[in-house]
């Protein structure tokens, strides 16, 4: 549309979503023993063999990475859960509110890292896929679904990255829609006239003057 | 005006429109086919919309309806509103549709874009999510300025987020250098 | 605009508390860039935020550089540069779309008193700095060429009445957006006909796309938040 | 407003007057052809040819006016065919003006994201896009970009994607021998294609500039 706000400064990327998420606080059952640390993001630890404790997603990463823990999934990212949600999915027309607002980028993170630790992992990576899928499905019948004379629209339980995906369709196409709004196009006679104040006759004056 | 630089809001006002001229204007040079520099009251003349409007805001001018929003394309957009080609009729139809309704004081033209858009924008949907349009399909050729910026910002978000899930490099060379910079082997 | 209340769903200060002492100065810092990078327009600058994140990075800058000369483990002092590093990205890419918005929008923000209050000093004098060589590359390369009264870098002729020239961010964007309370009485002055005399309603922890003027003021009190 | 002269239409031929901004348009265009954020040279002469266009329609403008006041006519408030003569050659003007200025602003703007992109050197393939006043713009925004990171402390061209680790591996593309500055004040030999392991924000900039390469995995 003619003068639409410019996309690459209002949105975010899924690198930044994935950074977002990474803020998540998960369990891990470490395997050194280290001191507490103080971090700006907050303390942690302190980090004792075998004793589970709770820390934010990068960090559990960077330690798994260094061999230094094991990460426990979180509970909804198991096969019977999952295709519990699956099912859910499928049968109902609406979004299911089971999966945390991250699990898209929470379920790749794991998968890139901590494969080892999730049980069944292939199968619970195939389910999750699944699921994504049949929910962007509904996210796109949903869309269709726009009438016109919406000035705002509820998004019922979708995902961090799911609205990502869509948001710079439907901004657009909101906007699109608000614009064509035909009353907004031809100012009523009885509200507020043209804002532009077009002095038809005397405008030219000035410069003809001269 | 708020848009001002706008590229695509001063090709929008390029589009040419015509008008019927209720004042006599002189001093300006019609097509070169034509011997006279002068416009007479009444006579039928083609322009862009800039300068129209302008003109018609000091009743120099009165605009008519443009013939992309007239009865014949409406009747066609009604009957099979997904296939029309719109961008041959007007690349720019909505934002022009939004720009011409108040000159020629129509208010059906809003009804006619919301209608148009609301049909439309669902293929440009549906197509962007699944399938990666050919560069020659048929599909490109009707549609307007806006439904493409609209297909090709649903699929680069839908691209993006597939490189993510790929993974890879974070850091990549600045686009602008992309092609040009190959090591050279 | 909207006339904001969130009555009857009075939150218990206890909560209220704990959330406030729970918050570290990193969320705020993440909500905050959310929001500037959300918004259309640019936002109040965090002035206390910063200048508390900016003492905490400098902190831990401190502590990483201590801890990596008295030989402390690499790997905890590898987290700490970690943690360092990611407040530092916030806080890098929270200055950067503030500048890039000023970029964008520099003649704008330059004559509107509303949003040049909202910058900070170094914005402010970055602003200037700004709009004097972009009027100048302007005037250089085409407005002293042209004729006498149209040589104006904000107003398209001496016959304009105002400043017609000068690109605003668009306030009918989109967004997205979430409250943390319910939140009643939304006015929707600038929607369609049809939905304008209806008050709207806000869920908490509920997203919703909404044209970013209807909320403008509930963004600025932080009601809710953009996303 | 309709037409109300029907009449009129039938008589008379279709007359067309839009060759006025159509060179202006042309230049417009021809922006809007190139992909986002691509620059091509700057087109001087189309340019020159538009701005031309202007000083014509001003000349044309004032002669009107000069008759009409030859003529004794209040110029004021007048509305003869002169006077509107007149007007189609100021909105020509004004829409020269937008096309001149929209052109150049929005380089412009292509310009300053060059900056964000690679950095405040430019190789010579974009420099030689640039014209004269442009290389000028470029300069002094550098400067006061770099004036504003010096006051606020922070460097603001690294970090453009969120961190992982603090050291990434990266293999060198092209042979690099000046202006190497590492934080840690090492001074490593970038040869071509040797690999080295680098502070990320340290190789973030030779990244950009396609100097070297992430390898991941």
């Amino acid at each position: 549309m003619a003068g639409q706000s410019d996309h690459e400064l209002s949105l975010f990327s899924a690198e930044e979503l994935e950074f977002i998420a990474e803020d998540e606080i998960v369990d891990i059952v470490p395997n050194l023993k280290m001191d507490p640390l103080c971090l700006i993001s907050g303390d942690f630890g302190p980090f004792t063999p075998q004793i589970v404790t709770q820390v934010p997603l990068w960090l559990a990463i960077a330690l798994k990475k260094r061999g230094k823990c094991s990460i426990c999934p979180p509970q909804w990212m198991t096969v019977e859960k999952l295709t519990q949600v699956l099912e859910v999915e499928r049968d109902s027309q609406e979004m299911s509110e089971h999966l945390p607002f991250h699990y898209v980028e929470i379920s790749r993170l794991l998968f890139d890292h901590a494969r080892d630790n999730i049980p069944d992992a292939y199968m619970v990576r195939s389910l999750i896929e699944d699921i994504r899928d049949v929910r962007f499905h509904k996210v796109e019948t949903d869309l269709e679904g726009f009438n016109g004379r919406t000035i705002a629209v509820k998004i019922k339980n979708l995902s961090a990255m799911e609205v990502n995906i869509v948001r710079p369709f439907i901004g657009r196409a909101l906007q699109a829609f608000y614009k064509h709004d035909s009353s907004e196009l031809i100012p009523d006679p009885e509200r507020a006239p043209d804002r532009r104040p077009q002095v038809a006759h005397n405008a030219p004056r000035r410069q003809l003057r001269r | 005006m708020a848009s001002y630089y706008d590229i695509d809001d001063i090709l929008v006002e390029e589009e040419i429109v015509s008008v019927i001229f209720q004042k006599a204007a002189s001093g300006v040079g019609i097509d070169p086919s034509s011997e006279t520099d002068f416009i007479e009251a009444g006579s039928k003349v083609e322009l862009p919309f800039w300068l129209a409007h302008e003109l018609q805001l000091r009743q120099a001018v009165s605009v008519n309806v443009p013939p992309c929003f007239n009865q014949k394309t409406r009747l066609e957009i009604q009957a099979d509103c997904a296939c029309v080609d719109l961008r041959s009729r007007c690349p720019y139809f909505y934002e022009f549709g939004c720009k011409i309704a108040p000159i020629v004081g129509d208010r059906t033209i809003g009804f006619l874009l919301l209608s148009a858009f609301k049909n439309r924008y669902k293929e440009v949907l549906t197509k962007a999510h699944t399938a990666t349009i050919a560069v020659g399909s048929k599909f490109w050729t009707i549609l307007t300025k806006e439904e493409i910026n609209l297909y090709e910002t649903a699929q680069s978000a839908m691209a993006s987020f597939k490189k993510w899930r790929m993974g890879g490099a974070r850091f990549q060379i600045a686009s602008i250098l992309g092609r040009k910079r190959k090591p050279t082997e | 605009m909207g006339s904001r209340s969130a009555e009857g769903e009075q939150v218990p200060l206890t909560d209220e508390y704990d959330a406030l002492i729970s918050t570290t100065d990193v969320e705020l810092l993440k909500r905050a860039w959310r929001n500037e990078k959300a918004a259309p327009e640019i936002l109040r600058f965090e002035s206390d935020l910063i200048i508390r994140v900016r003492e905490q990075i400098e902190l831990m800058e401190e502590t990483v550089e201590e801890k990596s000369t008295v030989g402390t483990d690499p790997l905890s002092v590898s987290l700490y540069q970690m943690d360092l590093d990611r407040t530092l990205f916030l806080l890098r890419s929270y200055l950067r779309i503030r500048i890039q918005k000023i970029e964008k929008y520099m003649f704008h923000i330059r004559k509107t008193e509303e949003l040049w209050n909202r910058l900070s000093k170094d914005e402010k004098f970055f602003t200037e700095r700004c709009t004097d060589d972009l009027k100048k590359h302007l005037e250089e390369s085409v407005l002293s060429t042209l004729p006498e009264n149209y040589q104006s870098y904000e107003r398209q002729s001496v016959i304009s009445e105002e400043v017609d020239m000068v690109p605003e961010p668009r306030l009918d964007t989109f967004v997205l957006c979430r409250s943390k309370e319910y939140l009643t009485g939304i006015q929707l002055e600038d929607g369609p006909v049809d939905d304008r005399s209806k008050l709207f309603e806000m869920e908490p922890d509920v997203l919703y796309f909404i044209c970013y003027k209807s909320i403008k003021p509930l963004v600025e009190s932080g009601k809710i938040d953009l996303l | 407003m309709s037409c109300s002269g029907g009449c009129h239409l039938m008589c008379s031929p279709v007359k067309i007057l839009n060759m006025y901004g159509r060179k202006a348009c042309q230049l417009v265009k021809e922006f809007a052809s190139g992909e986002k954020g691509q620059l091509t040279p700057f087109n001087n002469d189309l340019f020159e040819q538009v701005v031309s266009e202007c000083s014509q329609h001003h000349l044309e403008l004032q002669s009107l006016i000069r008759k009409m006041q030859e003529e004794g006519l209040d110029v004021q408030t007048a509305r003869n065919a002169d006077h509107y003569g007149a007007l189609i050659h100021l909105f020509s003007i004004v829409r020269n003006k937008r096309c001149l200025t929209a052109y150049v602003y929005n380089r412009a703007e292509t310009v300053r994201n060059l900056l964000w992109k690679i950095g405040p050197v430019l190789p010579k393939e974009i420099e030689e896009k640039l014209n004269h006043w442009e290389e000028e713009y470029f300069k002094k925004h550098s400067a006061a970009l770099k004036s504003y990171m010096s006051k606020a402390l922070v460097d603001l061209t690294v970090d453009m994607v969120p961190p992982k680790d603090p050291y990434i591996q990266v293999r060198v593309l092209e042979d690099i021998r000046e202006g190497i500055v590492l934080s840690d004040d090492k001074n490593p030999n970038f040869a071509r294609h040797s690999m080295h392991f680098l502070k990320r924000t340290d190789a973030e900039k030779y990244i950009s500039r396609g100097l070297m390469e992430e390898l991941t995995g």
